[in-house]
């Protein structure tokens, strides 16, 4: 029983990231049309935002101390960081909670990079075949990473949680279990708790605002909301943008779970292009169904008890889903008809 | 002898009703036009008689054959050929190239692989095909691409890419909608020209003028229902018809 | 395009050239076999050039790059440039510092992936094209098992770089292919005991592995020896190769009754799965009244960076770490230090040291031939290079000599001052005889 | 267009591209990749390649699980050498026809949707594939170590004598490797393009392309576009099979990670940016790829100072170092930069480059003449 409860409660975890990654790539699909396997990249770069905040935090005075030498025949260096030595007890705190704080610096950096890439090259490409616009934006994605490699090599980054957030809670001593069976990471609830203030937000953004229905209208029929008008292509560059802040905000807040290095957009980019099409092409509400059911689903692949009767189910679990809910829903779960069907 | 006899058909979407109990039949070598108002249900009736959609109840039937149930493509196999509103042509494609398709479906069936074959060498499918475009009078825009023809000419291209299948029915959507009236002048001469071959045409149309210049029958649909057929003349001066398009609340 | 003006070695001009003009006419004598005088690649000129091929791009590019800096401060002291390293303190005495065999040391490099079509790819281009006469370095086992065959096959000698699998120099072992870094077996052998004197003979062991062949040969040799000694095994839990998220493996294993955790995982499996096994509260934990433990078997100094503060306490096995104070240890770190301005990682080391010990053999036996070249590196004993005194077995090509087991560090005073020496495991507790591991060293290979 | 196109002037085209692959080796040779291992990579990719243009470049659906066919192939032919003998010729045919089975079972299923959802499910099957023969099919793929002929495999038809040689692929008694091997390979290329050429002129090709143009209007032509589409991915996964034969008859080693999705990936890359739909633009998108692979990766910073050592000093270790961040380790930013230029800047890949300088010359050399390829009006 515990270990279902634990299980499910990875699959929630796990089902809200994947959901926040999916969500702004069915947005750009959905409204522009775009193929945008920069996607996993734009994820790297708000991860790398937080990198960089806690780098530019840490920029410290060196001071040379002569009585102590390395290893090899220098001089010691002692590294204090500015904002500590400034600062003091407020500098201390920023950097304890510079993640969560690298938030406020990821989303008009992400704002920047999602206008100047909807602006400078992916508005040149809404009307190219979706063959060129995955060549565009791959080598896009690989000249990305690249320049974050020569900047901070290809080794992960370790970023901690603050300390309030970085140990486990005992819930299950809440409910009634006995303590120490049910712990879960204080920071993946603080994820999961995320993950869902983003996707509300999305969904209450173009739910309530003129312009969300205006988009929503765009996706429904980008035609006739030309014909009508309406100056669709601003909103493009606004939706961009947006899709942009929402993946780097998921990539900032991951940090302390998984440790950011280059490559990880790319880990990521299959992975989201399948919750994007087992949720359907262009809907945000089977994006997040897609995430959650993949995120739950591969939880449970892995438990030992499964694995026992079908060897390997876990390394396959998500692919599989995926053929089997597309070869019963040909539109994904949500999917409209078409949608990137040819 | 009838070539087409459709027999109680009857088709829902969701609460609406498209077709209420439609029977119908089509007299061999003739040519039958269907007119009604907009929503009267002509577009539903040619996608059950041509196996875009499955009617809920009732026969098509093709000769002899029940089309109910058939794939697009057997339909066409038997001699059923379709002109679509919007001229569906393979735009990529010289207009040789596409009048070559359908000459090639009609002699080898739905599928061959002739992967070694030279198509330019298969002089019996170029020959027809040459003669189809001159029959519509595009033969010296033969290697241009169809997509870049004007629409009246992407018309004639898939009214020849019809005919060059020699079907037995060819059913034409709207065939003259959004043209000139030079161009529609000239589509009718040419519907004409190949009423000579004998070939049985069913015509859906808007363009009273059109319908009056071909067909020797008309059926009137609306709100799902045959309720008038007979001779043009009499058609003309129906009530019910003049009801159904004045009436209608959607003129 | 000057991109492209790299002056080609004209020997290589020469010979694509008339290859394919004799190709054309003569199509069964134009294997690479026919062009070379005594063996493939001989050295002709008044260089010997020796082939770089390590990670550049991928998960292992770091280390790749340590491996390569390593590579390029050998060649420097072998050519008698910069303050000679190890070249002083190596117990070998026939190196000069003035090339190898009377021949200045050039090298080519290349980009392994960490794939091994990839890694082929590029040591073929180096045998084929550059004119190597010996392949080194790679950051995975299953890249150096495939381009040591590839060498055995060709016909050069082969000095893996970063490789723990025990197949490499057991069931994969060729004549032509030497390791100097340590494998599953001795991480088992020299970790058991440490981990008895630190958590006893009680304890229940939980398993996560990555699910490829390193992964399981490390888990069976870690498994051997703790439950050699009264462990016992909960469960073994395979992982798949760069999962990412943990979580769901890590899971099971609260409530398991387990109370010692073992990371089979290597690179950022092991980056992650660590960091998010703290995160679970693990390190914190009690189980049957005993401190929960977590041991990841091969450490690597580079990797535990990544991990940052997670790794604190936690026990692994290594190869050789900087902080060492050997005479041999201390001469390295100062000039690769002084050289890059920051300490070698043992990545770094073994390659250094496989690149010492390469040309020490070769001018030991006068020439760069592999089948003498691989007679002077059998059996042959040295010291002075930082594991202690270091056998070259001849029976299986592997390197015996001192294993290091280390603890993350809870107070570091540097960036990369992450692990701290435990044990200096003494080379005969991690012995194992030859036909242990099986496989067949086969014949030499000359490449003619 | 294609009808246009005489087959003199097809022969004319395979003749020259015949002499030009074969004449590699010479020509290939001043700019560095005149050895045998990158020639025969040029083959197998090329060939590769080919394949898949058939399938993508005439009807349009992107498979994006390609590699899946390749590693099959590889598999295949190890398994041959070990079981059989090292001769090539069966190794490649029961390649061809494995891959063939794979692709029609994978294809059947996948080419029930299109689109991106096709895209999916191929990249699905791929995966699959791949995360198994990485772990638990070990056995029979000998997982991240990959497969390999051992000398205990019994190798029916091979005389024991030739046992204790290396063992390579060899063809009644040629070995397989250098020269010999990227002949063989070129040969399989030059097959394979023929093959591929008499598709684009034939009836069969022109239906691929029509489905490519209009499904709708295919099945009101009398014509079931699925089968049309699943042959062209048959041939397409048999190509693939025989590309990652070759791979093991030059190399006798299969791995996993040929069948991982980056590997699709690049051939999906190698096309578009060669040109899909063209003859020579997939092969050329290959070649380019690769050579970045093996050729770029290769310099390091004493190259780079080799080569720019005419310039003054002060000069010279800027260019060094701003050269230093595209090559050796930096090679995977120049090929992304390198796709970012060429969709930009030529839609059609390297072909529509190719055919604009063409152009050029002919306006040049006589009068502007109607070109067959004018934009759709529409």
């Amino acid at each position: 029983m515990d270990v279902i409860l634990l299980q499910l409660l990875n699959g929630l975890d796990k089902g809200g990231a994947y959901a926040l990654i999916a969500l702004g790539l069915t947005l750009i699909f959905g409204t522009l049309g775009v193929v945008n396997f920069a996607h996993g990249a734009l994820f790297m770069l708000g991860a790398f935002c937080a990198v960089s905040f806690n780098a530019l935090l840490g920029l410290d005075v060196v001071t040379v101390d002569e009585t102590q030498t390395t290893a090899w025949g220098t001089p010691l260096e002692v590294r204090t960081p500015y904002v500590e030595a400034y600062l003091g007890d407020f500098g201390a705190w920023i950097l304890n909670y510079s993640v969560p704080v690298s938030i406020l610096i990821a989303i008009p950096v992400m704002l920047l990079v999602g206008f100047i890439m909807e602006r400078g090259l992916i508005k040149h490409f809404y009307k190219r075949a979706h063959a060129d616009q995955i060549l565009v934006t791959f080598g896009l994605a690989i000249v990305l990473q690249e320049i974050i490699k020569s900047i901070y090599g290809a080794n992960p980054i370790p970023q901690a949680a603050p300390v309030a957030v970085r140990g486990a809670a005992d819930i299950g001593a809440l409910f009634g279990f006995d303590p120490g069976v049910i712990v879960y990471p204080y920071w993946r609830m603080v994820y999961l708790a995320f993950a869902g203030v983003m996707i509300a937000g999305v969904f209450a953004f173009l739910q309530f605002t003129t312009f969300g229905m205006v988009v929503r209208a765009g996706m429904a029929d980008r035609d006739t909301v030309g014909l009508l008008g309406i100056n669709i292509e601003r909103r493009f560059t606004i939706v961009f943008a947006i899709a942009a802040v929402v993946a780097g905000l998921a990539g900032v807040m991951y940090t302390p779970i998984l440790p950011p290095d280059y490559h990880m957009g790319m880990d990521f980019l299959v992975l989201s292009f399948v919750v994007v099409v087992v949720g359907g092409m262009g809907s945000l509400s089977g994006a997040v169904l897609a995430g959650f059911l993949l995120g739950i689903l591969q939880s449970f692949a892995s438990m030992n008890e499964v694995k026992a009767i079908f060897p390997g189910i876990d390394q396959i679990i998500i692919y599989l889903v995926a053929v089997i809910v597309l070869l019963v829903r040909p539109r994904g779960l949500m999917g409209r008809k078409g949608v990137m069907e040819n | 002898m009838d070539i087409l006899r459709v027999e109680g058909v009857n088709k829902s979407f969701g609460g609406l009703r498209a077709l209420n109990n439609v029977n119908f039949s089509v007299e061999e070598g003739t040519v039958q036009a269907i007119i009604g108002p907009n929503g009267a249900g002509k577009s539903t009736f040619l996608n059950c008689m041509i196996g875009r959609l499955a009617p809920d109840t009732g026969t098509v039937m093709f000769g002899d054959i029940s089309l109910t149930g058939m794939k697009p493509y057997e339909i066409n196999q038997v001699g059923v050929s379709r002109v679509f509103q919007t001229p569906e042509i393979f735009s990529e494609l010289s207009l040789m190239e596409n009048i070559m398709i359908p000459a090639m479906a009609k002699r080898d069936g739905s599928f061959a692989l002739h992967a070694f074959k030279r198509l330019d060498q298969d002089a019996e499918v170029r020959d027809k095909a040459l003669h189809m475009l001159e029959d519509v009078g595009l033969v010296e825009k033969r290697d241009e691409i169809a997509g870049s023809l004007s629409r009246g000419d992407k018309r004639r291209l898939e009214l020849a890419m019809c005919l060059s299948q020699d079907p037995k029915l060819l059913l034409l959507d709207e065939p003259t909608a959004g043209m000139s009236r030079a161009d529609t002048n000239n589509t009718i001469d040419l519907l004409k020209r190949i009423g000579d071959r004998g070939i049985t045409k069913v015509v859906i149309e808007h363009d009273m003028h059109v319908v009056f210049s071909l067909a020797e029958k008309v059926t009137v649909l609306a709100q799902g229902a045959i309720i008038a057929e007979g001779k043009p003349e009499e058609i003309k001066g129906d009530p019910r018809v003049q009801e159904a398009y004045l009436g209608g609340a959607h003129l | 395009m000057s991109l492209i003006r790299k002056p080609l070695n004209r020997r290589s001009i020469l010979r694509a050239g008339a290859v394919g003009g004799a190709a054309l006419a003569t199509p069964t004598i134009f294997t690479s076999k026919v062009w070379s005088a005594g063996y493939l690649n001989e050295p002709t000129g008044a260089e010997v050039i020796l082939g770089f091929n390590v990670p550049q791009t991928g998960a292992y590019a770091d280390e790749g790059a340590d491996e390569l800096r390593a590579y390029q401060l050998a060649v420097k002291h072998l050519n008698g440039e910069g303050d000679g390293g190890m070249l002083n303190t190596f117990s070998s005495k026939a190196l000069q510092g003035n090339g190898v065999n009377g021949k200045k040391v050039a090298y080519v490099t290349g980009d392994t992936q960490t794939k091994s079509d990839a890694a082929r790819a590029s040591a073929k281009r180096m045998i084929e094209k550059d004119g190597a006469v010996m392949i080194t370095g790679g950051s995975s086992s299953g890249v150096a098992i495939a381009v040591q065959s590839l060498c055995q096959e060709a016909g050069v000698i082969f000095m893996a770089g970063l490789t723990h699998s025990n197949d490499t120099t057991g069931k994969d072992k060729r004549k032509n292919g030497f390791r100097h870094f340590f494998n599953t077996e001795m991480s088992g052998a020299a970790l058991a005991p440490v981990l008895k004197n630190a958590f006893g003979t009680d304890r229940t062991a939980y398993h996560l592995t990555a699910d490829y062949t390193w992964g399981w040969s490390q888990e069976g040799s870690i498994k051997k020896y703790t439950e050699g000694m009264g462990w016992n095994t909960a469960a073994a839990v395979r992982t798949p190769l760069g999962a990412g998220d943990f979580s769901q493996y890590i899971t099971p294993v609260l409530n398991s009754g387990a109370d010692v955790l073992v990371l089979n995982h290597y690179g950022k499996d092991m980056v992650n799965s660590l960091t998010q096994a703290v995160q679970f509260g693990l390190r914190d934990k009690q189980v049957n009244g005993k401190d929960f433990a977590i041991v990841v078997p091969l450490y690597s100094r580079l990797m535990a960076q990544g991990a940052g503060e997670n790794v604190k306490g936690i026990f692994g096995s290594t190869n050789w770490h900087w902080s060492l104070q050997d005479e041999g240890s201390k001469a390295f770190v100062k000039s690769f230090g002084q050289e890059y301005g920051f300490p070698p990682s043992q990545a770094a080391h073994t390659t250094y040291c496989q690149a010492l010990l390469y040309a020490d053999a070769a001018q030991r036996a006068g020439t760069f031939e592999p089948c003498a070249l691989a007679a002077a590196l059998e059996g042959f004993e040295f010291d002075g290079m930082g594991n202690g005194p270091t056998l070259y077995r001849a029976e299986d090509h592997q390197c015996f000599k001192d294993v290091l087991v280390v603890k993350g560090k809870e107070n570091p005073s540097s960036q990369f001052d992450v692990l701290e020496v435990v044990e200096v495991t003494p080379r005969s507790q991690v012995e194992y005889p030859a036909e242990m591991l099986g496989g067949e060293l086969g014949a030499c290979n000359n490449g003619a | 267009m294609v009808t246009k196109i005489s087959p003199a002037r097809d022969y004319l085209l395979f003749g020259v591209f015949a002499i030009a692959v074969l004449t590699m080796p010479v020509w290939l040779a001043p700019i560095g990749a005149g050895y045998p291992d990158l020639l025969q990579k040029f083959a197998i990719f090329g060939l590769f390649a080919t394949g898949f243009n058939l399938l993508f470049g005439l009807t349009g659906y992107l498979s994006f699980g390609h590699a899946a066919f390749l590693g099959v192939g590889s598999y295949t032919a190890v398994w041959s050498f070990k079981l059989l003998g090292m001769n090539p010729i069966p190794a490649a045919i029961l390649a061809v026809v494995t891959s063939g089975v794979f692709a029609l079972a994978i294809g059947y299923v996948s080419l029930r949707r299109s689109g991106i959802y096709f895209s999916i499910l191929t990249l699905a099957f791929a995966q699959m594939s791949y995360n198994l023969a990485y772990s638990v099919l070990t056995p029979i793929t000998n997982g991240e170590t990959g497969l390999r002929v051992l000398e205990s495999d019994p190798r029916l038809f091979d005389s024991s004598a030739n046992a204790d040689g290396p063992l390579i692929s060899n063809l009644f008694g040629i070995e397989m490797t250098g020269y010999a091997g990227f002949y063989f390979c070129a040969v399989v290329l030059l097959i394979g393009f023929f093959i591929a050429q008499r598709i684009f002129r034939s009836p069969f090709g022109i239906m691929l392309r029509a489905v490519k143009t209009n499904q709708n209007r295919m099945n009101y032509t009398g014509l079931n576009p699925r089968p049309y589409t699943l042959a062209a991915f048959v041939i397409s996964g048999m190509y693939a099979g025989l590309a990652g034969a070759l791979m093991c008859i030059t190399d006798p080693l299969a791995g996993a990670e040929r069948m991982q999705w980056t590997a699709s990936g690049e051939v999906v890359l190698m096309t578009i940016l060669g040109g899909a739909g063209t003859l020579l633009g997939p092969i050329l998108g290959a070649a380019l790829i690769k050579y970045f692979e093996n050729i770029f990766s290769a310099f390091n910073e004493q190259t780079l100072h080799e080569a720019f050592s005419f310039l003054p000093d002060f000069l010279e270790y800027p260019v060094v170092s701003v050269a230093g961040l595209f090559v050796g380790e930096g090679w995977h930013l120049t090929l992304g930069v390198l796709f970012m230029l060429i969709v930009i800047f030529l839609p059609g890949g390297i072909m529509e480059g190719v055919s604009r300088i063409g152009r050029l010359f002919r306006r040049s050399s006589s009068k502007v003449e109607p070109s067959g390829a004018t934009a759709p009006a529409e």
